[in-house]
């Protein structure tokens, strides 16, 4: 988080991209992209391009990490070697460990994981290209695997990030943003039980910026909530109507 | 492992075959519905996603300098690599590369390398010094059968979107400059995998199919139909006779193949 | 895992801090004693041994020339490491860094980095060739609870006792000369980590709380009482309104420690 | 595989160690050759020195690899750190992974593997030097070990390369061959039941080349079956005799 | 092991901390440090600064591991990176491999391992200032805290090295002399029992002087073997003193 | 994990042995039949293979160019690794080397550093840049008890056969000329092995000896009859007595093979 001289924001609140300070990135969403996963998502916001695929619930393997009084879940978020732009390993960094964890705790909320002990549900995430706020993209894309594989949820789990970019507080950083702005505070937050269940923070915030930037991330994550809620339904209603089409086969 | 269920739809496969039918009405040597994207993945150099049928597999290519091998000082560095990511099959799971992904990576490698596809001698910045190492980068997404050739050809058609930057080399510094040139290549390998089940040579096999193939071999062609890389895989045999026939087919298909890309 | 006594137990806990008390008589925003010795590593050029409770860690920093990171070639190089070592509990085992380890090591380290504790800008020896590198290794010796504030409090008292050797730089060779300077630092971040049982915001659990809480949330706090990394952690949630409160915690206790040692 | 201008056959059509086109390098086979091992091999081709060791059929080890209707055969290919030019570290590494693969499949066919259902055999190969062809050679030697570990067999597996060497298709490639030669096609082969167990090409061959190397090969495994069956003989006649012996001295 | 022209040993005999042949650096040894562990020691000797714990017995874990003729006893020793001039990586080097099981071998003769079937006990030793010798304080340690967790022993393990420094056999080399030293010989022993469980040498030396180092060391070892059960009695004094107040308390 | 038969046959080696007798009708301070062959792996340097009764190793080592430590900067360097292949025993694994091996191979290098076996202070090219690093590669191909005897004695031997290319060294670059010198070697350490099977002395234990050994202790000695390095291993004790007996025996032990293989 360095200081330099470039101008992220010009005299009339346009940021390089040309969004203002409450704007998201554009974001596309799908649901039920891979066939083998029993629930799977595809994620593009901004340049981030991320899969997520849920397996579950399912018997642990191998069974002694299972748990007597609870569903255990298990996430890996894993970037592509081509996702960045020098080639990264593809073996897991320590960046990744940490991510996998933060993202599995803002996961766990929204599930009944003592509803289903002795099982497991595992989520991966493949990040296919990076451009800043991959951890929160794939949160909002695991929620969705995790839907589309039929795993009863508390609610969706969406998240999004906020920023201080040239002293002002921004939604939703991308890349430059992320590496020139001054803080980045990523938060997940599951909209119908006003809970956050991710809130990471990098820079320095005065006490009140930090409030705000919290709060922003949250108008962010509600704007998200409803596409997610929408590609949902997209892809049921069109699960509905091949159903409804191999009834009325059946049915002749 | 296999459940009876299992058993008996693989059984059943397996007979189907026999009478020369497959799963899905195909004959025994149609591919699936093929369909390629390339420049998919904006930051890498070069990207192409492959659908073949349900399977599904990503490229991506990474051209970054580095040092040549001492034995070959003047030219630049090929490296393939492939991960079986646990999203494409709940038989996958995480972890450093296994045989499977070790030996899918070197097929990959081998028909690229051994068809000079690309043009290392190109690729040489400083003899002996600098070099260009291109990264090719196979990323299963979804595992329904044949990744051998579904990663071959979207290795090819990644490396043909492949950019290299331009760049101005002064005192042992490497200045980018503006604007891109395509990846030289010298070949456009093809590499076609027949599997034999119940005694039939079959190709592009779904992954049910290849749960009960007796063995298989991939074998990559040129453009002038010459051979440039074989593989035997499974655990079981082919006879000479069945490894004349696999070679023709092969070759018949790669053309055919080499057609419908305008390859 | 847990026998039926200490699930128990557990609920005891859980139900006393639902009204208000601790396990030890200590309010719900009140730390442990804390006891704090520096360089009792003489062979490190800094060290710093915390006691909060009986929690016990010891953070020794070492520091070497290595080369810079390419985009900061001014700039020394700061790398944070933690080892959960077997002899601090039970529950640790011999072997690589596991998640936990990880991340309490990047939350210290982010903690130092993002308040610019360290003056990197004056451990450059060579641009581009030959900075300062300092090692911190945060080794914890004895786990009841609260491994975060505890670490990230010996980091800075570590770091505060550390000694650069004065050198000499001349073509290219670093000579040690006699004498030490004090290792040039910005700022003094202090970490607070907050947790929730049963509701209550909790400061500085105890191990035995850690298994009953819900979620925790770590707050480092510089000198002018801005807040500069945050991580939330653990299986649960907080409110937008407990957020707003855990901060508020946290910086009156980041300043009550900032007064209790001076810093 | 280089086409540098080093001439490997001469106008005679006499190769760079006084070999015909068609002609073996000198082999040895040893049976029997380690105590602790079930049954052992040691072969030199060429100047490839090669032990094999069998261990089995036993329980698996760890049990849970173990499979309901079927043996199962591991196969460990391994080079000695000294085995070539350049010190190699005896860490596994992708080549020698690929190649205990291929190896493993050129032996499976040659084994009743269902009627040993829940066991394992094991298959250690090491190579203390390497001289071109490490992989055929090492699979000779291997069927041989299974066979003196009394594991029943439908053939032995005899393998050897073939290759295209100065525009001609020679038999049984030495390492300079291999190296600067135009192609190299190793061929595992079970004589009795006419089946080839393993197929590799490196390099650029015609149809026609291809067909021809394959068959070369054919013809350079026959012979080397011949020497395979004798080694086999050989040895189990010496145990023959001592049995005898030790017959004769209990009947004293 | 190089003899360079640096006087160790004045023409008084006095070495260049001031010690006399066979005299012991200063020594601290306390029992009982740390809270979690069943129990632990903590030594300075010399500059070498060493914590040890020890858990059980106890059920083995993996279960797998255990043994159903006697008690498994684990070891490691393991240094902090900042122990030493260079930071050492945390990753146990082969020495700590080797010197973890020349421990865990010079602590087991003191145990009765046939009389606790099925369990285990893990020794934990870091290194967190190592000065020469840290091999011999780690025993020291490790026994006190073996003993600390109440696991019965035969007697207790004590270890000090002899060396040989400018021709001279001294007792208890610090870190120079370890290194411009012509040997050094670290030896463990069980006073009692006259047992020598630990033995290694580096350097050269005669036989004669083989025997005087080991000699010297045993003499080392004896004084050493006092103050270790002196810091277990001052434990156990102090732990007696608490449960008698508790018990009056309890009366009152 | 022994069985009953397998237990019953220890108890009768342990208790022949109490009695001056050994399984094979050597006496208790015999070596089995020695054989060793040099020179076997013509493409390395160096190379020894021992037969010792069944227990069979091959050395093998290779030279190459590397830097020297930075504290012996005209020093060449000596790296021994052992390698326990899985088909010299069903008890060895495949995977990365276990204390069994890391210990043979150090104490085959300590025997060789400390009695300064190889003369490297001869190996320098450059004086804190370029040295020959002399890789001693121990391989067991067959175990049947006494494997640091048969190590270091092959190592020895392997040491004692290794060629160094002539060489020429012109501006910081290495030709390699035409014709050979010999390693240059100070000393030629022998290592005997001394075990403990009820309280009896014994040297070069079968595997079935060494699994009812109490406590081993292996004594490297030099030409002049000095001991250069000493291991004890095994989880039983020596008196002071008996290692006094064993530092005498090996001496004459060692002894006894020098003459033998004249070195």
């Amino acid at each position: 988080m360095n200081d330099k001289p470039i101008k992220l924001i010009d005299k009339k609140g346009i940021r390089l991209d040309g969004r203002k300070a409450d704007e998201l990135r554009p974001l596309k969403l799908q649901v039920g992209v891979l066939s083998n996963a029993d629930g799977s998502a595809y994620i593009e916001h901004g340049k981030n391009k991320i899969l997520a695929a849920a397996f579950g619930p399912r018997e642990m393997h191998p069974k002694h990490l299972a748990l007597a009084d609870r569903m255990v879940l298990r996430c890996r978020y894993h970037m592509a070697p081509f996702s960045v732009q020098e080639r990264k390993s593809p073996a897991p960094s320590r960046r990744e460990v940490e991510l996998s964890k933060v993202i599995r705790e803002a996961l766990e909320p929204a599930l009944f994981l003592e509803l289903y002990p002795r099982t497991g549900v595992d989520v991966f995430i493949e990040v296919l290209q990076a451009d800043g706020g991959t951890r929160c993209a794939s949160i909002t894309a695991a929620a969705l695997a995790i839907a589309d594989a039929g795993v009863p949820m508390r609610d969706l789990v969406v998240a999004c990030a906020a920023g201080k970019v040239d002293d002002k507080v921004v939604l939703d950083l991308h890349d430059e943003e992320d590496k020139l702005g001054a803080a980045d505070v990523p938060v997940a937050y599951m909209p119908s039980l006003d809970a956050i269940t991710l809130l990471q923070m990098d820079g320095i915030l005065t006490p009140n910026e930090f409030q705000q930037a919290v709060e922003i991330a949250m108008s962010g994550c509600k704007k998200i909530y409803e596409m997610q809620k929408e590609a949902l339904k997209t892809k049921y209603m069109v699960v509905k109507d091949i159903e409804e089409k191999e009834e009325e086969e059946v049915e002749e | 492992m296999s459940s009876l269920i299992t058993r008996v739809r693989l059984k059943q496969i397996s007979q189907h075959i026999e009478n020369g039918k497959r799963l899905d009405e195909r004959g025994l040597h149609d591919y699936r519905p093929i369909k390629i994207e390339q420049g998919i993945i904006e930051k890498a150099e070069g990207s192409a996603r492959i659908y073949m049928g349900k399977t599904e597999v990503l490229v991506g290519v990474k051209v970054e300098t580095g040092e040549p091998f001492p034995d070959t000082p003047n030219e630049g560095v090929q490296t393939v690599n492939a991960e079986l990511v646990p999203l494409a099959s709940p038989d996958f799971e995480p972890g450093p590369p296994d045989e499977n992904s070790i030996e899918l990576a070197r097929i990959v490698d081998r028909g690229l390398r051994e068809s000079h596809a690309i043009d290392t001698g190109k690729l040489c910045v400083e003899a002996g010094k600098k070099v260009f190492v291109v990264f090719v980068d196979v990323y299963v997404l979804n595992h329904d059968g044949n990744l051998i050739d579904a990663s071959a050809l979207a290795a090819l058609a990644a490396l043909m979107n492949t950019k290299l930057p331009n760049y101005e080399y002064k005192n042992g510094e490497l200045k980018i400059k503006q604007g891109f040139t395509q990846l030289p290549m010298k070949s456009h390998p093809i590499t076609v995998t027949i599997v034999k089940i119940n005694n039939q040579l079959v190709i592009d096999p779904q992954l049910e199919e290849e749960k009960v193939m007796d063995s298989r071999i991939s074998i990559a062609v040129n453009e002038q139909g010459n051979i440039c890389a074989v593989q035997k895989g499974g655990s079981s045999y082919f006879t000479p006779q069945q490894i004349l026939e696999a070679s023709k087919l092969a070759q018949a298909k790669a053309a055919e193949l080499r057609k419908k890309f305008n390859w």
